[in-house]
């Protein structure tokens, strides 16, 4: 096997390789270190935090359906503090770049978990979920609406300091370019896309929704094809590096994504097929690259011919 | 933990009746009886997405022992396995039930619930501190029944309709009742006999040492997903890694 | 087992039961007819029909994804007078409702294609696709834009004379709530949801999309759970008879999609998994409605304990 | 047209090769040579979700007779079917090659090309009226070549690498040339090598006589999806029901 180059620079975050795990699919991390080397990961995104630990939504909170599952966790995590000082700590994050997803009801609380991390060395970058719902206009997720999906952002651009922000779009819009353009002009650094496509299912038995909160979040190998799409359509009009996600659960896929235009790629409901997947695919990418004489990823970025 | 990616070593379909013992070999694990495996055939590519968690029932020369109905589309395709088929499995994973050979100790269990305490009354080094009491709809021949050593003082109920269930949960009752004051009282089967069982628990004041064992939908078994949490009286937690088995007293809802 | 009523009415119009095939998926009826009775189906919905016969788009035109597909035929057809003329007089219209599914890139075209069909008796109904680009406004669908999609429908209502008017919506919205208001407004009948999930798949071999056309149409089981939602959305907020489609395969399926609300269902891509699919389900129906306990299916519409 | 759930009757996986003799049994129809059906197995559930669709390598007392190469998902599963396993099954479709005994007839195939012409040759009433050409990768045994009939002209050549390739479309240029004024010339093979004939048809103006069979991707196999069409003078036409034999001329790109 020759010598290929994994590395991918996102603007101001440096990646040894492209394969990052995604939030909330790879808990804080630390539950995968028994089936894998942390270290060997591009980066770890942790499971989304939010200011105060927060208990999420009752049961049933997940339902597989055809290729894919609904989850609606709703958000449980330690908060913030409990992460700084029980997991960090424990994570290799000198030699991988822990990514913190931040969750939060207001632009306000938003902008203190910026000012938070913006000082801790040991975070490489702040990845905002703007998916949660905007409570004050009733419902509609932040990420839905290009205005408020601008001031979360800019809010946490001004309070993140030095550190790289990323933000996570949301697939459920008519236009995901004008997402994008919002959260490029409110300054964020990095964009990530997709988080799950809404989505719910019932049980004819018992007559009721599957899921306790009626409505969940799509995720898996079936929106693979919409992910590549939405991420295809940033790339190729926004100059900014783009994180794909979505339904990625081969090397292959990762490589699928890269083409279209993808800097670096997350890996969500597919850990939970196996928990070494991630690993797997950090160790299997140099030997596609290989197969496909591709010597640095730089090269093999957007080179889709259309 | 370990992960590895195992063969059937065997797997026997019983005649008339949806039950499946499969044998896998290739992981060397210690369990201990109430802890778990995920188990996913490798030939599922996309679909199921998830693996699936199976008790383990017990592990000997034949290697890991799988007892399994067959309920939904994970399990039809279980069914569907042959020698030497690849499974990607990890484990054991879970708390398990306490084990303490001098006690005596009181097992409920109904249908599959009798799977982790093949293994338990196998290990327990004093059988006849057992007392087990196992509800069940099929004929009996068809269960792990003549795996349960002989020492242990067995009785099976079979609920063949409304009335023996009714018959079931009376018996149940009496044994709490009788057991409160005893020893630990270890319990697992579908959701509605938990429920049974935690009533009396609290009922009859022994609900300290009223063990459950809950088999709620889980998609990673490794703690991280947070889809297979249990409410207890410390908020969510997993059912993969800080249960199976909780005590009564834990649970705020079944 | 005891008998059971599938019939169900959705506004003006009668189905003897409430499974429907959908368009593009099930040609002019005429391609399963050696596969089962197309009179016992509760209606066929053919191939989007164009004033003129259109070649549709280059191959590759279809992919498999994950439980599902994409698709970018491009609406070939034969055009809305070999219809009428060489499919319709062979297609059962007596015993079942024949739905004609209308394909225009303008809102005059909309409006001469259902004058054309205002007195065609033979047909019980028109099917609006509003998933048509709309070319003046540079791309964006008319099922995008409230706006235009009013505008079409309206046209639609105007021109189409006694036939009921079904409007299909698309699925590539921030609300589609917004939209359906929309249509309702502009006089549809019912509606019917949803059409594909924008996708794409792309070859790292050939470094290649694997559609000609780029994007396609996600459709098939996977999409279920979006589909679901969605006619929850609608059915729930407003007082229109709908019609569900989206992954449907199973006959359980049809249920959880009248569970949620609908009050007839179409079969998509799952008529490829076998030609005689659709026929099955017709047949199924009344035992799984036994099953459950169900005598009419007007009480068990829109059921779903929430 | 029939649609019918068969069963696998017998399944041969040869050694070493990716390639599989299917045999199944229900379906009793008649078939022309260079149809085809569609095969969906039962246990695919959901994924894949297409049928997948084959060449009728040939019909006897086995059943009908399946030749197939894996390649991707679909054909790996239906590399791991067993005997007895159930298959929804619909044919025969399509137009199949034309068949006149008494004319002289040049077949040129590569790889499974070859299956539909097992049929051809044997169902032929002057065996030695045909000449067929078999371009192959792998060792000449994996493959149905000893089905021919004997009486066959039948020469086949290997290709391992770039020059023999080379010096097989010599060959074909030649074959195609030497025959162009004879008769009908029917083919079947991957694109690459139906492009090169259809590039010599045209060279040596026998394209009315030289009729290609197509493999595009098929959705439904039975004409509705319109997702396997091929460019013709008449414009699209599903290459399912109305081809998959297309003369030569007909086609405006392969
Ligand atoms: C810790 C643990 C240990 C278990 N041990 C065993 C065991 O030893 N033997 C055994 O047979 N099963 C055991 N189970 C249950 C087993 O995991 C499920 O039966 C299985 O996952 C169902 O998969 P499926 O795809 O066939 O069903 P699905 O298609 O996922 O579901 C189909 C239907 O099955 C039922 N179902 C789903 N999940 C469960 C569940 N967890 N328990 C019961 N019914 C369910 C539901 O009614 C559902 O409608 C255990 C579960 C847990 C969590
Ligand atoms: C009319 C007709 C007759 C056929 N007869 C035979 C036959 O007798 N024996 C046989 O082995 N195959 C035959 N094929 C091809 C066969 O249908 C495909 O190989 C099969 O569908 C691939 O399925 P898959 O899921 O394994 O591949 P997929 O996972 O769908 O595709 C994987 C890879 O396989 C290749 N592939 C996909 N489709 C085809 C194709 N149509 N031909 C060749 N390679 C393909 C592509 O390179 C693709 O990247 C026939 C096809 C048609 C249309
Ligand atoms: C169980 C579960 C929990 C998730 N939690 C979060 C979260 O906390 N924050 C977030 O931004 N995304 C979350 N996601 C979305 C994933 O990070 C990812 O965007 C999505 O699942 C699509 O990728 P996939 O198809 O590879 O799973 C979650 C997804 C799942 C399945
Ligand atoms: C091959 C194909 C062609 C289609 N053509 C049309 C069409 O002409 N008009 C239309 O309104 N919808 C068309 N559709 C969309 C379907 O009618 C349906 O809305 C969609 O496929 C979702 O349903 P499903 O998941 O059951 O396939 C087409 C879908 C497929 C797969
Ligand atoms: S199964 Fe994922 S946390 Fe328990
Ligand atoms: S495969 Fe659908 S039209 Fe030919």
């Amino acid at each position: 096997m020759s010598v290929v180059n994994t590395e991918v620079e996102l603007g101001p975050l440096k990646l040894k390789n492209p394969i990052l795990t995604a939030s909330g699919t790879f808990g804080y991390g630390l539950e995968f270190s028994q089936f894998g080397d942390l270290a060997s990961l591009g980066g770890v995104i942790v499971k989304g935090l939010s200011l105060k630990p927060r208990q999420g939504n009752p049961m049933p909170r997940i339902v597989e359906t055809p290729c894919g599952m609904l989850n609606a966790i709703g958000l449980q995590n330690i908060g913030i503090d409990a992460f700084l000082k029980d997991k960090l700590p424990f994570l290799p994050f000198k030699d991988t770049a822990v990514i913190v997803n931040l969750y939060a009801h207001s632009v306000q609380e938003f902008g203190e978990l910026a000012e938070i991390l913006s000082q801790e060395t040991r975070v490489a970058a702040l990845e905002v979920n703007i998916s949660c719902p905007n409570v004050k206009q009733g419902g509609v997720q932040f990420g839905q609406e290009p205005k408020m999906a601008f001031k979360v952002v800019e809010e946490v651009r001004k309070k993140a300091g030095p550190k790289p922000v990323i933000v996570k779009l949301s697939p459920n819009v008519t236009d995901i370019k004008e997402i994008a353009r919002a959260v490029i002009d409110a300054g964020s650094d990095i964009v990530s896309l997709i988080n799950t496509l809404s989505g719910m299912a019932v049980d004819i038995y018992t007559k009721k929704p599957k899921l306790k909160n009626i409505f969940g979040g799509l995720s898996g190998p079936a929106i693979k094809p919409v992910a590549l799409k939405m991420v295809y359509e940033v790339a190729s009009k926004f100059d900014i590096p783009v994180i794909g996600v979505g339904g990625i659960s081969k090397v292959e896929d990762v490589l699928e994504f890269l083409l279209v235009g993808a800097l670096a790629v997350q890996i969500g409901s597919a850990n939970f097929m196996r928990p070494g997947l991630s690993f797997e695919l950090v160790e299997e990418l140099p030997h596609l690259m290989n197969k496909l004489g591709i010597v640095s990823l730089k090269e093999w970025v957007g080179s889709l011919e259309v | 933990m370990e992960f590895k990616t195992v063969q059937v070593k065997k797997i026997v379909k019983l005649e008339g009746a949806p039950l499946i013992h499969l044998f896998l070999e290739g992981l060397d694990i210690n369990h201990r009886a109430g802890q778990f495996v995920m188990l996913r055939p490798r030939g599922w590519e996309f679909d199921p997405l998830w693996p699936r968690p199976f008790s383990i029932c017990n592990q000997d020369k034949d290697g890991l022992h799988i007892f399994l109905q067959v309920v939904g589309r994970g399990t039809r395709r279980l069914a569907l396995l042959n020698k030497g088929d690849k499974i990607d499995c990890w484990g054991p994973i879970g708390n398990g039930f306490p084990i303490d050979r001098r006690e005596k100790v009181l097992i409920l269990c109904g249908g599959m619930g009798i799977a982790p305490f093949v293994s338990f009354c196998t290990q327990h080094q004093n059988p006849q501190n057992i007392r087990l009491i196992f509800g069940h709809r099929l004929d009996l021949r068809v269960y792990p029944w003549n795996l349960i050593p002989s020492l242990v003082d067995k009785f099976a109920f079979r609920q063949e309709n409304e009335k023996d269930l009714k018959k079931f949960e009376k018996q149940i009752k009496q044994e709490i009742y009788n057991f409160k004051d005893i020893g630990k009282i270890l319990v697992c089967g579908p959701r509605p006999f938990l429920k049974i069982v935690h009533k009396y628990a609290f009922e009859f004041k022994c609900a300290d040492r009223v063990y459950l064992s809950l088999e709620n939908r889980m998609a990673c078994g490794v703690g991280a997903c947070l889809g297979c949490v249990a409410k207890t009286v410390n908020g969510y937690v997993q059912t993969c890694i800080k249960g199976p088995v909780f005590k009564a007293t834990e649970l705020e809802e079944i």
